[in-house]
């Protein structure tokens, strides 16, 4: 395998953000090239994420592509992803040696439309989404199944956010952040029963851009590389009746690919939307949750922009990674309802 | 091998109660999402310019290049524009397209309509608008053509405001090479 | 690990039609996928990965539909991608599948690429409303119509070469028992006088709106050593991408079209594609496409592609067979579309294309583009030694 | 820029899809016409409702389409306090997820009830039917505990 390390990383999250998409995602590449010193000619593969049903647009990518500055022609691709599905491409693009660098990014503005509307259109088209039911209400139910089961607490629940919030409070992207008692947050009404408004993820406009570069490009770049030690992804089955949603199996199975657990882990971002996700997906991933810091970055719950969510992850480790404060990361990036699709990756300093 | 049309699904088997009734083959799931899509920068100042009749472009950092719609980033440049400037609503005929096709919410549109990019005076790229007040059959590559605008009572932030572009009676622009976008003579 | 070996060792494809209203959209991409996987001789558990392409979800009215589509296509618990890089799509999924491959990611991986156009329409999809004007292009012939023309121009083609490609690739079609367009009693003269949809466009001229899927199995080279079948070698695969609009930029031309070539031809050693590549499945959704991209490939000078359109060089039994399969003006099932054409390159090779095989053909050419003539991907395939 | 304030322009993209739906999405719709609910079954005999083509683990077909009852348990539910436009109605219910009998599988459905408080996994419920049925998953107006009137 050919070393390959996420070398720079920029991303902006924001409630609303007043800009169209390409105005809003060029300064965060221009923010990358400068920060490694690659300008547009030294960028071997492009690759994107995004999605038409956010932009309420077809062929929305097209628009964006002129902020990587596309004349001359470039090698490009597009996912349908998250972005960090695109970073999976660009690292497989490097892995085959022709390219040593990559330009990743994500983007999503949520804003325009009614995102829990929109990804009804994700379930079963023919006896699920017909009835429209809204992406909480979704998440509510694996909620509640993990509560009647034991695995978590409604205390649980609001620990998983008071900390989130506190620690959004150091993050510049976050859109809600603040410290909250335990008590406090379970004094707070339900939302969609048995889900409070903080167990639900913070909608947020925006995306990150992320570098790639193989071996020396890389160390020359960056001063100390976060490298891809290992990433891999999975799908689920969509049938509601099938999947077990106290489980993320496959989750559980990108994890054993990688190896997470095979030696300690200092930080971990986790791509959960819902606060009932993260510790379903700490358990999939087999984190050992008193010694690894989870989600210091407030993670999805504080500030989620859709399609770049899990491209956030990545950086958000990979950032760990570059200022010393971790030797070995974990990042996650997920799909689809019920965490059908999971994406992991164990980052690693020299 | 199997032969290239041989079915590959196995039949179902269906209890009683559906033996013997109309199989349900097509289902009905309308669809319907909206969205408030916010302009960006550059083309907020273009469509309120637009209010005015006024036509906005922009030039890209780089390369000095004058985009119209701007869109806030030129592809030239992979830069947030900084610099808009006013074109004249004036320009040639780069191509265009007589359709005989209607298209999804333009009733209004009377076929046969030329559509047509046309190069302002100033700008490098073309610009996509209707070309009307001369028959289709007479519409070139080359003509000189001018905007005309809705009556001032009904602009708003739109493109629409332009209704179509009709010819200057001024002499045809020569075109030195078909292939390429933008001024003639400026072909790389 | 160095750059492995990659070959096609199955192709799948559905029949092409206006509506498969004989099946869900799971049904429809099964059916590619379980043709693919018995020309490969393999089980759904011999796969590694599955690399789904489709143009825009709205044609469906599904948000990202490889979600609901894991069941089918057997994908529980394994690595699923989504590419979507507008007309190119079904040419950058087969070249993402070869990526996983060449990499050594993985040892068998499927691609498949699918349109179910009939669940909305094409007109709806391709020209939905905007924010801030009201739409004056009509679909993509709207788009591509001033293109041809600045083409007819620049070149002097005589004005009825568009309609010999269009009748040309329909009786290809003839021979293809999974094209859409069956049209025997079709002439020429019908061609030409088939009415201007978007002027210089006939109806004729363009491409019809299908349902279908398409699946290509890939693997390395110990898994291609145990296919049922010839396997195809992937030779080389290149991508290319540029703005949709800047001063100077080649319309007829575009850069990332001729420089997707140069490179593509580059990496598999070719020098002269005229001479070497004994034939070609060209993404033309508009017939005058062809002789354009017959230029911007390297097969004809500047303003000569429409001569070998009319010397016949381009018909099965010509020199250089460009869409034996048919074509996209036969069957165009978008999200399909490229991919049809990197499986139909694999199949000649393989000698697996039936009544439209090019007799002896050793080395083929797939090509796609899509949004603006703006995304290009392409690969050359060949016998084995 | 003189005016920097944001600009808006609003799209609606409607269409009225209608989709074709294969044998066995058939076969689930058209027992909802006529009131009855299918499934299929797998090959350890366990029955998936709504039947699904292909089985989740193996991927091969499923061909038996086999009759449960309209009564079941609800595994999972959560309240909708404010419906959103084009959701089953306007006042609150509960999304849950109902293994009916016959069936090892729930599936998701609404259930109407007053209060979240009158809400509990392990209820039993049954389905409302309406008078005039098409083949589609609304048939089924909703379900209710099983005890209602």
């Amino acid at each position: 395998m050919t070393d390959i390390a996420i070398v720079a990383y920029a991303a902006r999250q924001q409630a609303e953000v007043e800009e169209n998409e390409l105005e809003m995602i060029a300064p965060l590449i221009e923010q990358v090239r400068s920060e490694t010193g690659l300008g547009p000619d030294d960028i071997d593969f492009t690759c994107s994420g995004s999605s038409d049903f956010l932009a309420g647009a077809a062929f929305s990518f097209v628009l964006t592509l002129d902020a990587t500055r596309p004349v001359p022609p470039i090698v490009e691709s597009h996912v349908e992803m998250d972005g960090a599905w695109a970073l999976y491409e660009a690292w497989v693009k490097l892995q085959i040696g022709e390219a040593k660098t990559a330009l990743v990014y994500g983007y999503g503005k949520s804003s325009p439309g009614s995102l829990r509307d929109v990804l009804a259109t994700q379930l079963d088209p023919y006896t699920v989404a017909p009835l429209w039911p809204d992406a909480f209400g979704i998440a509510g139910l694996q909620a509640r199944l993990m509560l009647d089961a034991g695995d978590v607490t409604e205390r649980d629940l609001a620990e998983v956010a008071a900390r989130s919030l506190a620690d959004a409070a150091d993050n510049p992207n976050a859109v809600r952040a603040g410290a909250h008692s335990i008590d406090e947050l379970l004094a707070e009404p339900y939302l969609h029963d048995p889900l409070r408004a903080h167990d639900c993820p913070a909608r947020a406009d925006g995306g990150a851009a992320v570098i790639l570069a193989a071996d020396d490009v890389a160390r020359r770049v960056c001063e100390r590389p976060a490298w891809i030690r290992a990433i891999d992804h999975r799908m689920d089955v969509h049938h509601f009746g099938v999947r077990d949603p106290r489980r993320a199996r496959s989750a559980e199975l990108a994890a054993q690919a990688v190896g997470v657990t095979s030696d300690k882990v200092d930080v971990a971002e986790l791509d959960a939307p819902f606060s009932h996700q993260e510790p379903l997906l700490v358990r999939a991933l087999g984190l050992d949750a008193a010694n690894t810091r989870i989600n210091p970055s407030g993670g999805s719950l504080t500030g989620h922009v859709m399609m770049a969510a899990g491209l956030v992850r990545l950086g958000e480790a990979a950032t760990r990674v570059h200022r010393g404060d971790a030797d070995r990361a974990v990042a996650h990036a997920t799909s689809g309802p019920w965490l059908q699709q999971n994406l992991v990756a164990v980052l690693e300093g020299d | 091998m199997t032969a290239p049309l041989d079915p590959v699904a196995p039949p179902i088997t269906l209890p009683p109660s559906l033996r013997d009734v109309e199989p349900v083959q097509r289902v009905r799931t309308p669809f319907r999402l909206d969205y408030e899509v916010s302009a960006g920068r550059s083309m907020a100042a273009y469509l309120r310019a637009m209010k005015e009749k006024r036509i906005l472009g922009e030039r890209c950092p780089v390369t000095g290049q004058v985009f119209v719609p701007p869109r806030g980033v030129t592809p030239t440049s992979g830069l947030v524009t900084t610099e808009l400037v006013e074109l004249p609503d004036r320009g040639y005929v780069e191509s265009f397209c007589v359709t005989r096709v209607p298209i999804p919410g333009r009733d209004d549109l009377q076929l046969p309509y030329v559509s047509a990019w046309i190069v302002l005076d100033g700008a490098s790229v073309g610009f996509l608008g209707l070309v009307a007040d001369i028959p289709p059959e007479e519409v070139r590559l080359g003509l000189r053509v001018q905007a005309v605008w809705r009556p001032d009572d009904e602009l708003g932030e739109t493109a629409d405001n332009i209704k179509y572009w009709a010819p200057t009676g001024e002499p045809d622009v020569e075109i030195t090479s078909y292939e390429y976008v933008g001024q003639p003579g400026e072909a790389p | 690990m160095a750059k492995q070996r990659c070959a096609v060792i199955g192709v799948g494809q559905t029949k092409y039609q206006s509506t498969r209203g004989d099946v869900s959209m799971a049904g429809l991409v099964r059916e590619a996928a379980l043709r693919a996987l018995a020309d490969a001789g393999l089980e759904w558990s011999d796969i590694d990965a599955v690399v789904i392409g489709k143009a825009p979800d709205f044609f469906e009215g599904v948000m990202t539909p490889e979600i609901i589509l894991a069941e089918a296509l057997g994908a529980a618990g394994k690595p699923v991608l989504r590419v979507h890089t507008a007309g190119s799509v079904g040419g950058s999924t087969a070249i993402v599948a070869s990526s996983l491959i060449e990499s050594g990611v993985h040892r068998r991986v499927l691609a498949l690429g699918f349109e179910k156009q009939s669940e909305s329409n094409a007109m709806w999809a391709l020209s939905l409303p905007q924010a801030f004007q009201t739409s004056i292009n009509a679909g993509a012939g709207g788009y591509f119509s001033p293109i041809i023309r600045r083409y007819m121009a620049m070149s002097g083609a005589p004005e009825l070469v568009g309609c010999v490609v269009a009748f040309k690739d329909r009786q290809h079609a003839l021979k293809n028992p999974y094209a859409h367009l069956h049209q025997p009693e079709l002439t020429f003269e019908e061609v030409v006088e088939s009415p201007m949809l978007w002027d210089p466009i006939r109806y004729s001229e363009t491409c019809p709106s299908s349902d279908g899927a398409c699946a290509i199995v890939l693997a390395d080279e110990r898994a291609a050593a145990d296919a049922l079948n010839p396997v195809a070698w992937v030779d080389a695969t290149a991508m290319r991408s540029e703005a949709n609009n800047f001063g100077g930029r080649n319309m007829v031309n575009p850069a990332a079209s001729s420089l997707c070539a140069q490179d593509l031809y580059a990496k598999a050693g070719i020098t002269n594609p005229r001479e070497e590549i004994d034939v070609a499945e060209i993404y033309v959704p508009f017939s005058w496409y062809e002789p354009m991209w017959l230029e911007s490939l390297g097969f004809a000078e500047r303003g000569q592609g429409w001569r070998l359109v009319e010397d016949g060089v381009t018909r099965l039994g010509g020199d250089l067979p460009v869409n034996p399969s048919g074509g996209v003006l036969s069957s165009n099932p978008i999200g399909a579309s490229g991919m049809v054409r990197f499986a139909e390159a694999a199949l000649q090779v393989r000698g697996m294309a039936g009544e439209h095989q090019v007799v002896g053909a050793r080395r083929a050419l797939g090509h796609a583009y899509g949004g603006g003539a703006q995304y290009f991907a392409m690969w050359i395939v060949s016998a084995g030694d | 820029m003189a005016d920097d304030t944001v600009l808006r322009g609003h799209v609606t993209l409607e269409y009225p899809f209608t989709r074709s739906t294969g044998p066995v999405v058939g076969a689930f719709l058209t027992g909802l016409r006529e009131g009855v609910i299918v499934g299929i079954r797998r090959a350890d005999g366990s029955v998936l409702v709504p039947p699904c083509e292909y089985d989740p683990e193996t991927a091969e077909p499923l061909t038996e389409i086999v009759e449960v009852a309209d009564t079941g348990v609800v595994t999972s539910w959560c309240w909708n306090g404010a419906p959103r436009e084009r959701q089953p109605f306007t006042s609150p219910y509960a999304w849950a997820l109902i293994t009916l009998d016959g069936a090892a599988t729930p599936m998701l459905h609404a259930v109407r009830v007053d209060s979240p408080a009158a809400m509990q996994t392990g209820m039993r419920v049954r389905a409302k039917w309406r008078a005039e049925r098409e083949g589609h998953i609304s048939d089924i107006e909703c379900f209710v505990p099983e005890d209602a009137s």
